[in-house]
C-alpha cells in the first residue's frame, strides 16, 4: 500500500488514518454536446471508523462527489482529480478492479430506497446476490447469512421479511434492507446518501441508531451526505460544507455547530426552525369570537378493499375546528392518516361516516353542482412538489388553472393576478413560461403555494408542504408561508412530521396515532408539555440541530424506545 | 392420422420401367388449385374436384384423347331408335368393395342424378329423359319423350357416375367418401392438406393404372402452387395462371398442356334494367372493348380475342364464319350511345377478385371503354359475394368467365337460352332463340344443327344479353417426366387422362 | 390470485358467449349462399333452394341460434355444411399447427428482439442503435406476404437451400418438419420482431436509467450481470404485456402466410370456411381463436403478475 | 403553451436549469434536430405529392401508355401497360389517406376508450377492456371480411374496418398509462380546483400520455397500409383500377421475376414513409414533452 500523503486538510486528520481521499475532484457532465461543470475542486479525506457529513444546498454537487468514488456516474460524466481508497488510485481504475472494491470495501447507501431496491426481486434476493458476486458460497450459506444481516439491521421477523419484495414494506424497512446490502461484505467504507430524508422521525431515529452501531461493530467509515442539520449533529464526527460544487468549510461537528466560519455555514444553520423560546404565532385579531372556518366531527374513512376483501380504516372518529384565521398542525407517526384526513376535508376521498364542515356548509352531503360554488374557498398544497405541477404545463398556466376553471376572471386579469402571485411567492414574475422541470424543489413549491393561494381560499391544506426541500430552502418557503398566513389571514391545516416546523406555524396542534386522536390543544402545551407517551416519544425523536443537547436527546429517546 | 397427410410409404415411389410400354409404379404429387370440399359423385364443386372423380368412379361413357366419346364402364351404347338409348354394360366391372357392377346400380345411379334433392350437377343435362330402366342384367335403357342430341354428353360429364347401390343405401356419407368402379381407391382426405388415392388392382382394365398412388395438395395461392411445381415439390400442377405461363413455358423440363378453346370471359347485362333494356347500349359496350388489348395486358397474350361465336370451331363449324363480328369500334360505339340517349353513361361493374382470370380482364377492359366516353365503377367482390350480386341482380353489368358444359353448340342453352343458368341472371328471354336451341338439341343431322346453332349465335350478336371477351388459355403443368397425360381435348371437360398417366422415374 | 383467476374465468365466459353469439349473425350477414358454395359453378336456382332447404337454411335465424348454443354445450362444434365432416375431425389438428407456427415465430420475434433490443439499448444513438432501429422499420413496413413472396423466391426457387416441402408431421419425420417450418416461421415473425424490438429498447432505456440499477453496480455485479438481471429483467415488464397483442396479430397475420406456405393451419380452414359460407366451420374456428386469445390474455395479465410482485397490490 | 419571445427569456437572471434550448419556439426546436426535420421535410413532400397527385402524375393513371411490361415512362410500365410512377404517386395518396385516418379513427376511439376506462375504473373499465378483448379475440381478417362484406368494399369502410382493429392497440396503451397517471397529486389537484372530468381527461391526462399513443400512432400506419395491401389481396382494399401501394406491391408479386420493379418501387416507398413516420413521430414526441427540451440541438 503506497501511503500517498495527503496535503493535511484543514483539521489535520493524521495521514495514516485516512482511508478515502478525495483531492481536487472535478466532475463535469455533457449536456447538449457542452461540458458543464458540477462539482469544482473538492477536496476532503475520511480516518478509518469516522463519520464525515457532507451538507450543503440541493445540487451542490454532494452526490456527484460521493458516487464519483465508487464511478458510477453516467457515460456523460467526465471526472478529474484523485480519489485514492487506500493506497489505491480509484480514477482510472478498469472495469475490473473497481467491482473488487464496490460493495465489498466500499459501499453505498442510496437516497430513495424504493427506487434503489429492484422491485421485482425479494429483499433476500438482492442481499444474497451482493453476497455472492464477491465469495462463491454456497446458497444455503448465503442465505444464512442474509437472515443474519437482516437481524443485525433490526427488521422484524426477517425470515419472513426476507421475502418480501421492495413494495411490501415500509419505508423505514426499505432503508434498513438497503443498509444490510450495503454492510453484507462489511466494508470499510459505507457512503449513505442521505438515508433518511422522507422518513419519518421515528424512523429516522431508528436508522440513525443502526448506522452508529454498525460504525462501532464493523468499525467502518461513514459518509453521509443529509440536508437535516439535526441528522448531522446526530452522528457526525466532522462536516464537510458544500455550496455550488465546491467545499466552503471543513469542521469537526463541535465546532462546526458553535463556531460556523464561512458565511453559507452560519445561514444554513440559522435556517433550522427550531423553537425559540418564548416566541409563538401571535394569536391575531379573528381570535375573538371568530367564526369557524372548518369543523370536522367523528370523521371516519375507510379505504375499500378490493373486491370483497375487508376495507382498512384510516381514520377513527376524528374530530377537529379550525377557527377562522388559525393554523391548525396535524402531527403523528407515518401511516397515522395524517394526509387521509387531509384528502378527506378535500373530498379526494369520501368519509363514511362523520361531517365536514367548511365555512359551514357540510361538504360530504353536497352535490357535485353545489360543491363547484365552495370549491372556491378551499385548497390544497401538496407534499411532493415535483409531482403535484402537471409537467406539461408551464407554471404560468399552473397557477392560473384555478382561476379559469372557476371562471374567477377573463383572461387579462388573470394573466396580472398570475403575476401578482408569482412576484408573492418571491418568484420572477418573467418565470411564468418556465416548466416545472426547469425549477428547483423550493421554487416549485413556491409555485403550488401561489397555485393554492390564487383563488383567495379561506381554507388551505398543506400537506407536508416541505418535507422534500433542504433546509435552506425550507426556511423560505416557510418564512414566506407564514409571511402570507399573517398577511392573508386564511386557516390552514398544516400536516407535518417535523415538530419544529409545526411549533413554528400552529397556533393548535392535533396528535394522531393509528387514525385516532391522541391529544390536541395549543401548540405550546402539546409540544412543550406532552400529556401522551406517544407525543413524548414523538417529540424525542426529532434531532436537534445542536450536538450537545442532541446528545442527551438520544440518551433519552434511547431510553424511551428501550 | 391426425391432421398430418397420408404419405404413400416409399416402396410405392419406386418406378419400375416396363420396356417398350409405359412404367409401372410410383406416386404422383399434383398441386391443385381448389380443395374439392365435397366428394359426393354426382355434384360437382367445380373442375378440380373432378379429377378426384373421375379416378375413383366411372361413368358408362368417356371422352377419348381427341375428345370423341367411347366407351367407359359401357360395353355398346348408342340410340336403339329415337327414343331409346340403350347401354350394355362391361361385364365383370367390380367396386372396390369387391362386390360386382350390376344394372341396377346404373339404374339407381341415374335416378339419384335426376332426383331434384340430390342437386346433381348432371341434373339438369338429364331432364329430357323420361325413365331410366334395366333391361336385363347388363343392359340398361334410357327413354325419352323427345329426341336429345345432347344426351351422350350428358353421360360422358364427369359427374354422371355410377355408384353402388348398396353402398350408398347402407348409409354411406357420399361427401366424405368415395367407393366406386374407378382405377384408384380413395384413402383419406385431410380437408386443406391432402386427398390421397392408392392403386385399385382389380380395376377392369387389366393395365391400368400404371401409377401406385396419387396425392392431391391444395394450393390456393397461384403462386404458391407454380412454386411448388418449380421447386418440385409436387408434380403437376392445374390452373397455371396466365402471369406464369412464360416462367414455365421456357423451363425445359417442365410441359405446358393447355388449350385455347374452353374457358371464356364474358360481360353480361341485366337486361331488363336501364339503360341495359336498350341494345344500342349493350352493343356499344360490346364494341368498346378492346379485345387483343384485353389479351395482351390481362393474360399477357395467352388466349385468344373472342369477337364472334361463344362456341370455339373445334365443335362448332360455323363459328369461324362469325368471326370479326364484335370488332373494337369506340367511335360506333360513342355514336349509338349518343343514338340511346347515354353519351358520358357511367356503369356499374361487378365482378370477383378470388380468380385473376376472371377479375384481370374485367381490370384490362377499361382503358376501351373509357375511349368510348363511359365511365366504368369497377367493384370486386369476393367470390360467393359476386355470386349473389349476380343472381340478385344487384350491380346491372358483370364480368365473369366460365366454360361451356360440354363440347357441343347444345351447351349454347346455359348461356342464351331462357333458362340457362346464366342467361337466368341476365333476364334475357328470346323466343327465337329458345326455339332454335329446342330445335337444335332434336336434331341430328350434322349439317343442319350447323345452320341452326349459327342462326341462334348470330341472334344472340344481334341482342348481345353478354358480350364475348377472350378465350383464355388454361392448362396443367407437369415435369417432362410425367407421362401420358394429355389436357382434356376440344372442351371435352373431364379429366380422365390421369387414369392413363404414368411416370418414366421420381422427380 | 386464486380470486382474480375466479373473476377472469367468469369473464372469459361471458366473452366467449358473446363472440359466439357476434360470430354467429355477422357470418350470416356476409352475403353469399353455402347452398351455391355446395353445388358449384353451374347449378340451377332451383337446385340451389333444394339445397338450402336440406342444410335447414330456411328455418328461422331464432330456432337456429339456439340450436347452435345447445349442441355447443354439448361439446357438438357441428358438422361442415359443404363437406359434410364433424367440425372436431379437424379444428384440433388445424388449431394445432397453427399454434404451432405462432408460438414458434412468438418465441423467435421474443428472442431476437429482446437480444437485438438490449444491444441497440445499451448502444443508444451509437451507429449499431440506428442500424436496428432502420432495420426493425423495415420488417414493420413490408407486408407479409411479400416478405413470404421474397423468401419463398430466393430459397426455394433461385436457391433452392429450403425448397417447400409436402407438409410433413413433426411425429414422422422431424428433420424434415423443422426444414419446411423455417420459412413461414421466419415470414411471420419479421414484423412482431421488429415491434419487440423497439418495445424492449425503450423500455431498457428506461431501466438502465433506473436507481435499482446503479444499485446492482454499486454492490459490484459484473455489469452482464446488472444489464441481463436488473435492467433487463424489469424491462420485460411492458414486453410481456404487449406480447399478448402481439401474439393475436400473429395470429392475424398467419391467414397470408398459411396461404403462402400452404400450411395447413386453423387459418386457411378459416378462410375456406368463409369462402364456403360453411357457418359451422366459421363458428368453430372463430370460438377457438378467442378461446386462444382470451386465454392468452389471461395468461399475460397472470405472467405480469408473477414478473411483476407490485402488480397483485393495486 | 404560452411562449415568451426569445429576448426576454435571455434576459432572465439565474435559471436553475441549464436548458437553454428550451426558450425556443416549437417550430425552431424542431428545424433543430435534423434527424426530425429531415423526417418532417420528406412527410411533408409526400402530403404534398399526395394531395396534388392528379396535378403532378405525369399520366392519367387508368391510361395504357405503352407496352405492358417495359420500361417504358420514368420507372416502366406495368402489366396493363400504365405508367407506374403515376401510379404510385396516386397510389400514395390512396394510401396514406386510408391508413392515415384508419388510424385517426382508431386512435381517437381508442385512446377515449382508454382514457375513460383508466380513469373511471371499476365496471365501466371491466366492460370496456374485457369488450376490448372480445374485439381482439376475432381473427382480424374475418372481423375484416364480414365487415366489408356487408358494407361493401368501398374505401371509406375499408377505414372503418382498420379503424375498429386496432382500437385495441391504443386503448390497452392508454389504459395502462392512465392507471399509473391518475393517482398523480397533479390529477388530484385538478380535481380539487373542481376541473370537469372531461377536462381533467383532455386537459391534464391525455398530454402526459401522449408519448407512447404518438410512437402507437406512427407505428400504426404502417400496420394499416400493410392491413390496406392484406385486404386488397383478399380483394377488399382499394378497387381497380385505383392503386394503393398495397395493391401495387401485391400486384407486382405476379411479376418478380419478369420485372421486379413493379414491386419494389412501392415497397420501397412504403419503407421510405414509416421510417419517416416513426423518426418524425420518435422526435415529436421528444419534442412535445417539455422535460426533453434542449436535449439533442
Ligand atoms: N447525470 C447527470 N447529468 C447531468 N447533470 C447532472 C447529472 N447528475 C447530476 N447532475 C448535476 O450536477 C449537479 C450536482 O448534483 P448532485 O446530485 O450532486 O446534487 P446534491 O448536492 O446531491 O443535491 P440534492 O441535495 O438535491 O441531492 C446538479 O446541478 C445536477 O443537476
Ligand atoms: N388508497 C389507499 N388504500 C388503502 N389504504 C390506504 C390508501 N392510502 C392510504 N392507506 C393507508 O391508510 C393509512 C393512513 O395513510 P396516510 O397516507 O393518511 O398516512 P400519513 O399519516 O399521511 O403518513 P405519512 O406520514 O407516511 O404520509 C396507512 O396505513 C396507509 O397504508
Ligand atoms: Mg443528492
Ligand atoms: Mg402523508
Amino acid at each position: 500500500m503506497t501511503t500517498g500523503t495527503t496535503t493535511g486538510t484543514e483539521t489535520g486528520t493524521t495521514p495514516s488514518d485516512t482511508i478515502l481521499a478525495v483531492e481536487r475532484l472535478s466532475v463535469d457532465f455533457q449536456i447538449a454536446g457542452e461540458w458543464t461543470p458540477a462539482v469544482k475542486d473538492v477536496s476532503f479525506s475520511v480516518a478509518k471508523g469516522e463519520v464525515v457529513a457532507l451538507v450543503g444546498e440541493s445540487g451542490s454537487g454532494k452526490s456527484v462527489s460521493s458516487m464519483s468514488v465508487l464511478g458510477l456516474l453516467g457515460p456523460n460524466a467526465r471526472r478529474r482529480g484523485s480519489i485514492r481508497f487506500g493506497g489505491t488510485e480509484l480514477l482510472g481504475l478498469d472495469e475490473e478492479a473497481l467491482r473488487a472494491i464496490r460493495g465489498r470495501r466500499i459501499a453505498m447507501i442510496f437516497q430513495e430506497p424504493m427506487t434503489a431496491l429492484n422491485p421485482v426481486y425479494t429483499i433476500g434476493e438482492q442481499i444474497v446476490e451482493a453476497i455472492q458476486c464477491h465469495e462463491p458460497v454456497p446458497a444455503a450459506e448465503a442465505r444464512a447469512r442474509t437472515l443474519e444481516l437482516l437481524k443485525k439491521v433490526g427488521i422484524p421477523e426477517p425470515e419472513r421479511r426476507m421475502h418480501s419484495y421492495p413494495h411490501q414494506l415500509s419505508g423505514g424497512q426499505r432503508q434498513r434492507a438497503m443498509i444490510a446490502m450495503a454492510v453484507s461484505g462489511s466494508p470499510e467504507v459505507i457512503i449513505a446518501d442521505e438515508p433518511t430524508t422522507a422518513l419519518d422521525v421515528t424512523v429516522q431515529a431508528e436508522i440513525l441508531e443502526l448506522l452508529r452501531r454498525l460504525r462501532e461493530d464493523l468499525g467502518s467509515a461513514v459518509v453521509i451526505i443529509t440536508h437535516d442539520m439535526g441528522v448531522v449533529a446526530d452522528l457526525a464526527d466532522r462536516v464537510v460544507v458544500m455550496r455550488e460544487g465546491q467545499v466552503v468549510e471543513e469542521a469537526p461537528v463541535t465546532r462546526l455547530f458553535s463556531d460556523p466560519r464561512h458565511e453559507y455555514t452560519r445561514k444554513l444553520l440559522s435556517a433550522v426552525p427550531r423553537q425559540q423560546p418564548g416566541e409563538e404565532p401571535e394569536a391575531d385579531a379573528g381570535d375573538a369570537g371568530g367564526s369557524t372556518t372548518l369543523r370536522v366531527a367523528d370523521l371516519e374513512v375507510e379505504y375499500p378493499g378490493r373486491l370483497g376483501r375487508k376495507g382498512f380504516k384510516a381514520v377513527h372518529g376524528v374530530s377537529v375546528t379550525i377557527e377562522k384565521g388559525k393554523v391548525l398542525g396535524l402531527v403523528g407517526e407515518s401511516g397515522s392518516g395524517k394526509s387521509t384526513i387531509g384528502r378527506a376535508i378535500v373530498g379526494l376521498v369520501r368519509a363514511s361516516a362523520g361531517s365536514i364542515e367548511i365555512c359551514g356548509q357540510d361538504v360530504t352531503s353536497l352535490k357535485p353542482k353545489e360543491l363547484r360554488g365552495l370549491r372556491r374557498k378551499y385548497s390544497m398544497v401538496f407534499q411532493d412538489p415535483g409531482s403535484s405541477l402537471n409537467p406539461r404545463l408551464s407554471i404560468g398556466d399552473s397557477i392560473a388553472a384555478p382561476m379559469i376553471v372557476n371562471r374567477y376572471a377573463d383572461r387579462r386579469a388573470v394573466q396580472q393576478r398570475v403575476l401578482d402571485l408569482l412576484d408573492q411567492v418571491e418568484l420572477p414574475t418573467g418565470w411564468a413560461d418556465r416548466f416545472p422541470h426547469e425549477l428547483s424543489g423550493g421554487q416549485r413549491q413556491r409555485v403550488g403555494i401561489a397555485r393554492a393561494l390564487a383563488l383567495d381560499p379561506e381554507l388551505l391544506i398543506a400537506d407536508e408542504p416541505t418535507s422534500a426541500l433542504d433546509v435552506s430552502v425550507q426556511a423560505t418557503v416557510l418564512r414566506l408561508f407564514q409571511d402570507l398566513q399573517d398577511r392573508l389571514g386564511f386557516s390552514c391545516l398544516f400536516i407535518s412530521h417535523d415538530l419544529g416546523v409545526v411549533e413554528l406555524l400552529s397556533h393548535d396542534v392535533a396528535v394522531l396515532q393509528h387514525g385516532r386522536l391522541v391529544e390536541s390543544g395549543p401548540a405550546r402545551d402539546v409540544l412543550r408539555d406532552p400529556r401522551t407517551d406517544y407525543t413524548r416519544r414523538l417529540i424525542a425523536a426529532a434531532p436537534v440541530p445542536d450536538p450537545v443537547e442532541q446528545a442527551e436527546r438520544r440518551r433519552l429517546w434511547r431510553e424511551m424506545a428501550g | 392420422a391426425c391432421g398430418n397427410p397420408v404419405t404413400l410409404p416409399e416402396s410405392m415411389e419406386a418406378v419400375r420401367p416396363n420396356a417398350g410400354g409405359p412404367s409401372r409404379g410410383g406416386a404422383l404429387y399434383f398441386g391443385l388449385s381448389t380443395d374439392p370440399a365435397n366428394l359426393d359423385p354426382h355434384v360437382s364443386t367445380g373442375s378440380a374436384s373432378d379429377y378426384l372423380r373421375q379416378l375413383a368412379y366411372n361413368g358408362l361413357v368417356q371422352y377419348d384423347g381427341s375428345g370423341e366419346i367411347i366407351a367407359d364402364l359401357a360395353s355398346e351404347f348408342g340410340w336403339s331408335d329415337r327414343l331409346t338409348y340403350k347401354v350394355k354394360l362391361r361385364p365383370g366391372v367390380r367396386f372396390h368393395d369387391g362386390s360386382t357392377l350390376t344394372a341396377e346400380d346404373v339404374v339407381f345411379s341415374f335416378r339419384r342424378m335426376m332426383d331434384k334433392e340430390t342437386a346433381a350437377t348432371s341434373g339438369p343435362l338429364l331432364d329430357q329423359v323420361d325413365s331410366v330402366e334395366a333391361v336385363d342384367a347388363t343392359t340398361v335403357a334410357f327413354r325419352f319423350e323427345q329426341p336429345d342430341v345432347a344426351f351422350p354428353f350428358a353421360l360422358a360429364a364427369p359427374t354422371s357416375n355410377v355408384v353402388s347401390r348398396k353402398w350408398i343405401e347402407s348409409g354411406a356419407n357420399t361427401k366424405t367418401q368415395m367407393m366406386g368402379t374407378g382405377p384408384f381407391r380413395f384413402v383419406e382426405r385431410i380437408p386443406g392438406v391432402s386427398t390421397t388415392f392408392v392403386r385399385f388392382d382389380d380395376y377392369f382394365e387389366p393395365e391400368l393404372p400404371y401409377l401406385n398412388g396419387i396425392v392431391f395438395q391444395p394450393m390456393g395461392d397461384d403462386y404458391a402452387r407454380v412454386t411448388a411445381l418449380r421447386t418440385a415439390t409436387v408434380d403437376m400442377i392445374d390452373y397455371v395462371p396466365a402471369t406464369h405461363v412464360g416462367v414455365i413455358t421456357r423451363n425445359p423440363r417442365l410441359r405446358f398442356a393447355s388449350d385455347k378453346t374452353f374457358g371464356f370471359g364474358f360481360v353480361g347485362f341485366v337486361t331488363t334494367q336501364r339503360p341495359f333494356d336498350d341494345v344500342r347500349v349493350r352493343k356499344a359496350i360490346a364494341l368498346s372493348i378492346n379485345r387483343p388489348s384485353v389479351l395482351d395486358t390481362a393474360l399477357l397474350g395467352n388466349g385468344r380475342p373472342m369477337d364472334g361465336a361463344l362456341m370455339p370451331e373445334t365443335f362448332a363449324p360455323y363459328a369461324s364464319r362469325l368471326d370479326g363480328s364484335m370488332p373494337y369500334d369506340p367511335e360506333q360505339a360513342k355514336f349509338l350511345l349518343k343514338q340511346a340517349g347515354q353519351e358520358g353513361l357511367t356503369l356499374p361493374v361487378v365482378t370477383t377478385s378470388s380468380y385473376s382470370v376472371i377479375a384481370r380482364p374485367a381490370q384490362a377492359m377499361l382503358p376501351g371503354l373509357r375511349a368510348a366516353g363511359m365511365n366504368v365503377n369497377l367493384t370486386q367482390q369476393e367470390w360467393l359475394t359476386f355470386r349473389a350480386s349476380v343472381a340478385g341482380k344487384t350491380f346491372p353489368v358483370h364480368s365473369w368467365g366460365t366454360a361451356p358444359k360440354f363440347g357441343d353448340p347444345a351447351s349454347l342453352s346455359d348461356f342464351i337460352g331462357s333458362s340457362g343458368a346464366f342467361a337466368e341472371n341476365l333476364d334475357f328471354r328470346d323466343d327465337k332463340i329458345d326455339d332454335l336451341l329446342a330445335q337444335g338439341r332434336r336434331t341430328t343431322d350434322p349439317n343442319l344443327r350447323n345452320e341452326i346453332y349459327l342462326e341462334a349465335e348470330k341472334r344472340a350478336l344481334e341482342l348481345v344479353p353478354m358480350t364475348y371477351t377472350i378465350r383464355r388459355e388454361q392448362g396443367e403443368a407437369h415435369y417432362t417426366h410425367v407421362r401420358g397425360y394429355e389436357h382434356p381435348p376440344k372442351g371435352a371437360w373431364t379429366a380422365t387422362a390421369l387414369r392413363r398417366t404414368w411416370m418414366e422415374k421420381t422427380a | 390470485m386464486r380470486r382474480f383467476l375466479v373473476r377472469r374465468f367468469g369473464q372469459a365466459i361471458v366473452q366467449l358467449l358473446l363472440v359466439g353469439s357476434i360470430v354467429f349473425f355477422l357470418a350470416r350477414l356476409i352475403p353469399g349462399d353455402p347452398a351455391r358454395a355446395a353445388l358449384g359453378d353451374a347449378a340451377t336456382e332451383e337446385q340451389v333452394a333444394l339445397t338450402r332447404a336440406a342444410m335447414h337454411l330456411d328455418e328461422p335465424f331464432l330456432g337456429q341460434f339456439l340450436g347452435f348454443w345447445a349442441r355447443l354445450f354439448q361439446g357438438d362444434l357441428g358438422t361442415s355444411m359443404i363437406s359434410g365432416r364433424a367440425v372436431m375431425q379437424d379444428l384440433p389438428s388445424r388449431i394445432g399447427n397453427s399454434l404451432e407456427l405462432v408460438l414458434l415465430a412468438l418465441a423467435v420475434s421474443l428472442v431476437v428482439g429482446i437480444v437485438l433490443g438490449r444491444i441497440a439499448a445499451t448502444r443508444a444513438d451509437k451507429p449499431a442503435d440506428h442500424a436496428l432501429v432502420a432495420g426493425s422499420i423495415f420488417g414493420i413496413s413490408l407486408p407479409v406476404f411479400v416478405v413470404g413472396t421474397l423468401l419463398l423466391l430466393v430459397f426455394a426457387v433461385l436457391f433452392p437451400i429450403l425448397p417447400p416441402r409436402r407438409f410433413t408431421s413433426p411425429w414422422e419425420d422431424p428433420v424434415a418438419h423443422l426444414q419446411i417450418l423455417i420459412l413461414p416461421v421466419v415470414t411471420l415473425a419479421a414484423a412482431s420482431c421488429a415491434v419487440i424490438t423497439r418495445m424492449t429498447r425503450a423500455a431498457m432505456l428506461e431501466t438502465l436509467n433506473a436507481d435499482y440499477v446503479r444499485t446492482a453496480r454499486a454492490k459490484g455485479l459484473a455489469e452482464k450481470r446488472v444489464i441481463r438481471r436488473h435492467a433487463l429483467r424489469t424491462a420485460m415488464l411492458p414486453v410481456v404485456s404487449m406480447t399478448t397483442v402481439e401474439l393475436t396479430t400473429l395470429i392475424g397475420s398467419t391467414v397470408l402466410v398459411e396461404t403462402i406456405f400452404g400450411w395447413p393451419g386453423m387459418s386457411s380452414l378459416l378462410m375456406n370456411a368463409v369462402g364456403q359460407r360453411d357457418y359451422p366451420v366459421i363458428q368453430a374456428v372463430v370460438l377457438a381463436a378467442a378461446t386462444i386469445v382470451i386465454l392468452v390474455n389471461l395468461v399475460g395479465d397472470l405472467a405480469v403478475r408473477v414478473l411483476d410482485p407490485r402488480a397483485e397490490d393495486n | 403553451m404560452a411562449t415568451a419571445p426569445e429576448s426576454v427569456a435571455q434576459a432572465l437572471p439565474d435559471t436553475p436549469s441549464r436548458a437553454n434550448g428550451g426558450r425556443k419556439p416549437f417550430f425552431k426546436r424542431m428545424l433543430a434536430n435534423r434527424r426530425t426535420s429531415v423526417a418532417g421535410a420528406f412527410l411533408l413532400l409526400i402530403v404534398v405529392v399526395a394531395v396534388l397527385a392528379p396535378l403532378i402524375a405525369p399520366h392519367d393513371y387508368r391510361d395504357i401508355v405503352g407496352k405492358p411490361l417495359t420500361s417504358g415512362g420514368t420507372l416502366g410500365i406495368d402489366d396493363f401497360g400504365r405508367d407506374v410512377l403515376s401510379r404510385l404517386i396516386i397510389g400514395l395518396r390512396t394510401s396514406l389517406g386510408v391508413a392515415v385516418s384508419a388510424v385517426l379513427v382508431a386512435g381517437v376511439i381508442g385512446v377515449a376508450l382508454g382514457l375513460v376506462a383508466g380513469y373511471v375504473g371499476r365496471w365501466v373499465s371491466t366492460i370496456i377492456m374485457r369488450g376490448i378483448d372480445v374485439l381482439l379475440s376475432f381473427p382480424p381478417i374475418v372481423l375484416a371480411i364480414a365487415v366489408v362484406a356487408i358494407l361493401g368494399p368501398a374505401l371509406v369502410n375499408v377505414v372503418l374496418v382498420i379503424g375498429v382493429l386496432y382500437i385495441p392497440r391504443f386503448t390497452r396503451i392508454v389504459y395502462s398509462q392512465v392507471l399509473s397517471i391518475r393517482s398523480m397529486e397533479y390529477v388530484e389537484a385538478s380535481k380539487i380546483m373542481g376541473t370537469r372530468p372531461a377536462d381533467i381527461l383532455a386537459k391534464t391526462i391525455l398530454p402526459n400520455v401522449s408519448a407512447p399513443i404518438i410512437v402507437q400512432l406512427s407505428l400504426s400506419v404502417s400496420f394499416a397500409i400493410q392491413m390496406e395491401a392484406g385486404l386488397s389481396f383478399l380483394g377488399l382494399g382499394a378497387q381497380p383500377p385505383l392503386p394503393s401501394l398495397g395493391t401495387m406491391v401485391g400486384a407486382g408479386r405476379d411479376f418478380l421475376e419478369v420485372q421486379p420493379t413493379l414491386l419494389i418501387y412501392p415497397s420501397v416507398l412504403i419503407i421510405l414513409v414509416v421510417l419517416a413516420l416513426n423518426v418524425f413521430g420518435d422526435g415529436m414526441r421528444d419534442l412535445l414533452d417539455p422535460r426533453h427540451r434542449g436535449k439533442n440541438s
